[in-house]
């Protein structure tokens, strides 16, 4: 069944003028995975999620992804395959509701959105599939706050329930607990776990390695945009390189 | 004949380029346009009128310009600027000072009325010419190039050997990291905006001297093409808008030599556009692509 | 109760009738008669200047016994030259029960005006725009001279004075309405008389820079050039050529010449420059009234506009005729402040349309076109004196009228 | 108020909209009285050199004129922020001498005719446009349209077809702006292309940043306010363009969201998501 996998980066680059920010990196990931995605920062792990999702055009390589070559797709069509993501720094639609948040990422009418002019039934198929997203991630009763007014901890659980509302087949976490404190952490955990169910296939970057520990099944470690190290987690943190990647960028999650 | 109209286009497009020069300025430091720069082109002209008028020489009007189209600048920076400083006022910055340009055209015409004014030049200085290889040039042309050329130079003097200048570079990189450093973004703002209205107000000078005329209707066209000067050599590139500002200047005056003055402003906005199609950051300017900001 | 400004200005327009009628019947209501100018804006020069003609007009009727009874009330309305605010202004006078209108200044905003006067049924009359073929019977005449008449008449003596021309260029703002009518009759003009074109130069209205032109034109070494365009447009244009040395003799069409920006700033440029026109600030031996007009419209201006002195008269003559010609009319017809002004409008219209000339300081002859004729010359420019005066003397002039259709 | 002024509020509201529908989705345009102008003259062709209905004029030209967008969007929409503002004042000065250049339509000497606009036509329309607008305020499409001002790399990243809704705006604006030209052309009977010039396209905008840009009735009050205010300060004659600077400085600094600056909800407090 799961000989092709779903995501299928091949030999990839992307370089900024002189600067690579990813060199031949190579990363599969098959149905069901959650891969944990660490390396010192500048390492090109957001850079990897940017390529991915296509925020940036690749320099060189190709990725394919649920059996598709995505390598020139526009940033929606890539949204509408499957791919959702989060940001590092946050990024809601700060001027909007929480609950418009949610509900301007459901898929509608087969993604032609005119067709929704012509809906005359009312709004209340987007209303509960909202509601049942927020109450997901434990935000339904803020569901007519402006997102922007959120604070830290719930922006970022807003941020995955619009991610999930666009019912990804993957889903791409960059920094998921940056800045937040150790309960917090565990409770983003458990939120996660919550809602496996709609979250088939994760990549998730973090630097707190605990959280990878917990949460992936596989852990790939880049470097200087090249892939270091791959496997389990125990077998990652233990490997030289990594180690003295880490050490050497003086990073003290380690 | 076209080697005398390129001469020209140099000079014309050296006149662009002083107001491209300001609006580029602002732009780099503040991500804003100024339209009032336009309007203190057109002022530069009515300064030198009412300081000579008042028994000022005119080297002494020329400094006065300078310091009066600068001291206005400030004055937009408090009125249209000041308040606005988020990304999303970008629009409600432009047109507040589009506002203000609109008061010192109507201001202008209620004192010297809608028409052109003499600005009081010795005939002789503006009918002095010279010949050279055949071609005939006026002295004021070569004076207006020297010192456009001398304040091109103060300019890249200040901005990149001075205190000042280091602390305009850091906010036009980042305002929140400039603040980081300490240095006091108001203030940069300030010298910024009184520089560029400065540049602004000479080029109005020069170009007012060379017409032997100013015009309160002249400001808002040139200035519209300064801008589309500034896109053309790339926002925020000093040298961009200089070579931008030659380019135009030379391109206009060879297709009025050759017939095409009908074409007007299609000319300088079609290459903008043709540009920016092209190279979305200006010929000159670093590639501004999406993904830097992704 | 008597209004005290009232008062004076009654005062002081009987002094300067110089008699004293004292029909002034204050019970009668005023006929209220509109005027469309540019006030504020780039065009405000001109309607400052025109306006105060407008009143010197109204209030030397007023204070000659008034329009059967009733006084003359001035409508003011500001189109900052733009055609849609032209006819905002047209339509509100018409509201505000106006009788007649004068106005707006320009060929585009009278262009855009004159077939909704006849739409409205509103009599309007026109005393400054210059193009051609534009005008618009019954309702909407013009009263001054249009370039079709003008041009050819100034290019005549242009050519009497400079005989020796036989390669000219044309220039003008091909981005305007009149300018761009202007530059085809100099074509045309040059084709007729057997001139070869040698350059034709186009700008804007907001050209930057008129070098480029200058240097075309010079290199293409005409004896004269012809230049068509509004107001003061051309001055960049002609002070350049003054600066590369240009010295052969420049003419412009008649819209330089109304205007007070050009002859103030031509400055030293001015001596080859000639343009066409019907009036200087000359004194006219043969007509006292034309010489009464001059010395008291300069004196009025002086105190009650901040316009640059000395003001040339110009074409300011014809908002005075206009405003006479109407009271005339309306006398005529028995209109008075009673008369609903409907009745009133197609009284009016009749007056008009039986119209086929009138003399007041100019004489004015009434083509089927619907324009105005008045015999146009050469004007010469003279920078000391900041004034326009005829090229020719009186004895040389062309007397012959341009081959026009009058009505009739 | 009289017939004009009304009339040219209302053509003036419905300009303000088509700026406005642009905006939508995140884009300004400085071309909109470029748009005008093509849809006065091509309105003004049909009726009065093809003899055509005055309604199917009107539409055929909005049509047109909207196409003409979407063909111009798509490299225009290249460029963004800043650039697009300058992209799109080039528009409209490219479309003017374009016109002043065309001798069938009367080049500089301009076009007369067009006839048969009443207020009835205008206000007509805005009713119609108005309710259109509502119903848009409170669908989905408003929704990710919303998204897609607030961040479009983002809004894309969802699944939202960005360049596709940039250019349907785009190209309903511009058929809006056409139509209120057709309208315009037949209301004045003679048009030439000093009636499009630069500062149709600015002032339009101004309307528009004014009234308040997140809701579809600020564009109203503002085209409302600065059509009317001009009139309204006639009295003081000669000071009326330094009272209307000032009055665009104050209101800017004092609102500078606009004098509307609220934003209608797709999803209302009300409905059952609520809580």
């Amino acid at each position: 069944m799961s000989d092709t996998p779903l995501l299928d980066v091949r030999a990839i680059s992307k370089r900024f003028g002189g600067i690579t920010a990813i060199d031949d990196l190579s990363i599969s990931l098959f149905k069901g995975d959650i891969l944990g995605l660490v390396g010192p920062n500048g390492a090109g792990k957001t850079a990897f999620v940017n390529c991915v999702t296509g925020f940036y055009t690749l320099s060189g390589g190709a990725i394919h992804f649920d059996g598709r070559d995505i390598s020139a797709l526009p940033l929606h069509q890539r949204g509408r395959l499957g791919l959702a993501r989060t940001f590092q720094n946050i990024r809601l639609f700060r001027r909007m509701t929480v609950a418009e948040n949610v509900a301007c990422a459901l898929r509608d009418h087969a993604d032609r959105p005119l067709r929704s002019l012509f809906r005359f039934g009312g709004d209340a198929g987007f209303v509960r599939a909202a509601r049942d997203l927020l109450e997901r991630v434990r935000l339904a009763d803020k569901a007519d706050q402006l997102a922007g007014s959120l604070p830290y901890g719930e922006a970022r659980r807003l941020e995955i329930a619009r991610a999930l509302a666009t019912r990804p087949k993957l889903l791409l976490l960059d920094e998921p607990t940056a800045g937040m404190n150790e309960e917090e952490t565990q409770e983003l955990l458990a939120d996660l776990r919550r809602n496996a169910d709609l979250i088939p296939s994760m990549i998730v970057i973090e630097h707190d390695i605990k959280f990878i520990r917990d949460v992936s099944t596989r852990v790939v470690a880049m470097d200087y945009g090249r892939k270091i190290a791959e496997g389990s987690a125990a077998e990652v943190f233990a490997h030289p390189q990594v180690v003295e990647a880490y050490l050497g960028a003086g990073d003290a999650d380690v | 004949m076209i080697a005398e109209q390129i001469v020209n286009g140099v000079v014309l497009g050296s006149m662009y380029a002083l107001v491209a020069l300001g609006f580029t300025l602002v732009f780099g430091v503040l991500d804003k346009l100024n339209f009032a720069l336009s309007e203190l082109f057109m002022l530069g002209g009515f300064v030198v009128i009412a300081s000579v008028g008042l028994g000022a020489p005119l080297w002494l009007a020329g400094i006065l310009v300078l310091v009066v189209c600068g001291l206005l600048g400030l004055v937009v920076e408090f009125v249209s600027f000041r308040k606005f400083t988020s990304a999303d006022a970008q629009v409600t910055a432009a047109l507040s000072s589009l506002a203000v340009g609109l008061i010192m055209i109507d201001l202008v015409q209620k004192t010297w009325g809608g028409e052109p004014v003499s600005v009081p030049v010795p005939i002789e200085w503006r009918r002095a010419n010279v010949a050279f290889f055949g071609m005939q040039i006026q002295v004021m042309k070569i004076v207006i190039l020297a010192v456009t050329l001398v304040l091109m130079g103060v300019l890249h003097w200040l901005i990149s050997r001075t205190a000042m200048g280091r602390n305009i570079r850091a906010v036009a990189e980042s305002p929140t990291f400039a603040t980081l450093l300490g240095i006091d973004v108001k203030r940069v703002n300030q010298q910024t905006f009184f520089i560029a209205s400065a540049l602004a107000g000479a080029g109005g000078l020069m170009f007012s001297l060379r017409n032997g005329i100013a015009s309160s209707d002249i400001g808002f066209t040139f200035g519209l093409k300064a801008l589309a000067i500034m896109a053309i050599g790339g926002m925020g590139d000093l040298r961009g808008a200089v070579l931008g500002g030659i380019l135009v200047g030379v391109i206009e005056s060879l297709a009025i030599q050759f017939g095409f003055g009908k074409l007007g402003e299609i000319i300088v906005w079609a290459l903008m556009i043709l540009v920016l199609l092209a190279r979305p950051g200006g010929l000159f300017g670093a590639a501004h692509t999406t993904e830097q900001r992704a | 109760m008597f209004d005290r400004r009232q008062l004076l200005a009654s005062t002081a327009a009987l002094a300067v009738a110089g008699h004293a009628p004292l029909a002034l019947a204050a019970d009668k209501p005023p006929i209220k008669v509109g005027s469309i100018l540019a006030m504020t804006g780039i065009g405000a020069v001109y309607g400052i200047l025109y306006n105060a003609a407008l009143k010197m007009a109204v209030d030397d009727v007023n204070a000659a016994g008034g329009v059967n009874g009733s006084k003359l009330e001035l409508l003011q309305e500001d189109d900052q030259l733009q055609p849609s605010q032209s006819v905002l202004c047209f339509r509100k006078l018409a509201g505000m029960g106006a009788v007649v209108e004068l106005g707006p200044l320009t060929g585009t905003s009278w262009e855009t005006v004159a077939p909704i006067a006849n739409a409205m049924k509103m009599p309007a009359l026109c005393f400054t725009a210059s193009k051609a073929g534009i005008s618009a019977p019954p309702y909407a005449l013009r009263i001054a001279p249009p370039d079709d008449t003008a041009i050819p008449e100034g290019v005549a003596e242009f050519m009497k004075l400079h005989p020796n021309v036989k390669k000219i260029a044309i220039a003008g703002d091909a981005q305007e309405a009149s300018g761009a009518a202007g530059m085809e009759l100099f074509a045309k003009m040059a084709k007729e008389l057997g001139l070869e074109v040698v350059a034709t130069a186009s700008y804007q209205t907001r050209t930057s820079d008129f070098s480029p032109d200058a240097i075309k034109i010079r290199g293409a070494n005409p004896d004269a050039i012809f230049i068509s365009s509004l107001g003061p447009t051309s001055l960049p244009l002609v002070k350049e050529l003054e600066v590369q040395g240009f010295d052969k003799p420049i003419l412009l069409n008649s819209l330089v010449w109304a205007g007070a920006g050009f002859i103030h700033a031509v400055g030293t440029a001015g001596k080859n420059v000639y343009t066409i026109g019907f009036s200087t600030n000359d004194v006219d031996p043969a007509n006292p009234k034309y010489n009464d007009y001059v010395k008291r419209f300069i004196e009025r201006t002086k105190t009650t506009t901040n316009l640059p002195q000395p003001v040339n008269v110009c074409n300011t003559t014809l908002p005075y005729d206009t405003v006479f010609l109407v009271a005339d009319i309306m006398r005529k017809a028995g209109i008075d402040g009673t008369t609903p002004a409907d009745k009133a409008r197609e009284l009016i219209r009749a007056g008009l349309d039986g119209l086929k000339a009138y003399q007041g300081i100019n004489k004015i002859t009434l083509r089927d076109t619907g324009d105005g004729h008045i015999k146009c010359h050469l004007l010469k420019a003279n920078a000391q004196t900041k004034q326009w005066e005829y090229a020719l003397a009186p004895d040389q002039r062309i007397k012959t009228p341009a081959a026009f259709k009058a009505r009739g | 108020m009289s017939q004009d002024l009304l009339f040219l509020t209302g053509v003036n509201i419905l300009m303000a909209w088509s700026v406005y529908i642009i905006l939508l989705s995140g884009s300004l345009s400085f071309a909109n009285g470029g748009f005008m102008a093509l849809g006065a003259y091509a309105a003004g062709v049909l009726t009065v050199k093809w003899g055509m209905n005055f309604y199917a004029a009107l539409a055929l030209a909005g049509i047109g004129t909207g196409l003409v967008g979407a063909l111009l969007a798509y490299p225009a929409l290249r460029t963004r922020g800043v650039y697009l503002i300058l992209v799109t004042v080039g528009l409209s000065f490219i479309i003017q001498t374009l016109i002043q250049n065309t001798d069938y339509v009367g080049g500089v000497r301009g076009m007369t005719g067009m006839m048969g606009t009443t207020n009835w036509h205008v206000w007509g329309l805005i009713a119609i446009v108005g309710v259109g607008l509502f119903w848009l305020s409170r669908s989905h499409l408003q929704r990710q349209l919303d998204a897609v001002r607030e961040d479009e790399r983002v809004a894309a990243s969802l699944g939202i077809d960005v360049v596709y809704l940039k250019v349907v705006c785009f190209a309903v604006g511009a058929g809006l702006a056409a139509i209120a030209g057709g309208l315009y052309s037949h209301y004045m009977v003679f048009i030439n292309p000093d009636h499009f010039n630069i500062f149709v396209s600015i002032y339009v905008v101004l309307y528009v940043v004014l009234g308040g840009v997140n809701n579809f009735i600020g564009p109203v009050i503002g085209a409302s306010v600065m059509t009317l205010l001009p009139e309204l300060v006639r009295g003081l004659q000669s000071y009326r363009p330094l009272i209307f600077g000032v009055v665009i400085i104050v209101l800017l600094l004092v609102r500078p969201n606009g004098l509307l600056s609220f934003r209608l909800r797709t999803l209302g407090a009300h409905k059952e998501g609520g809580a």
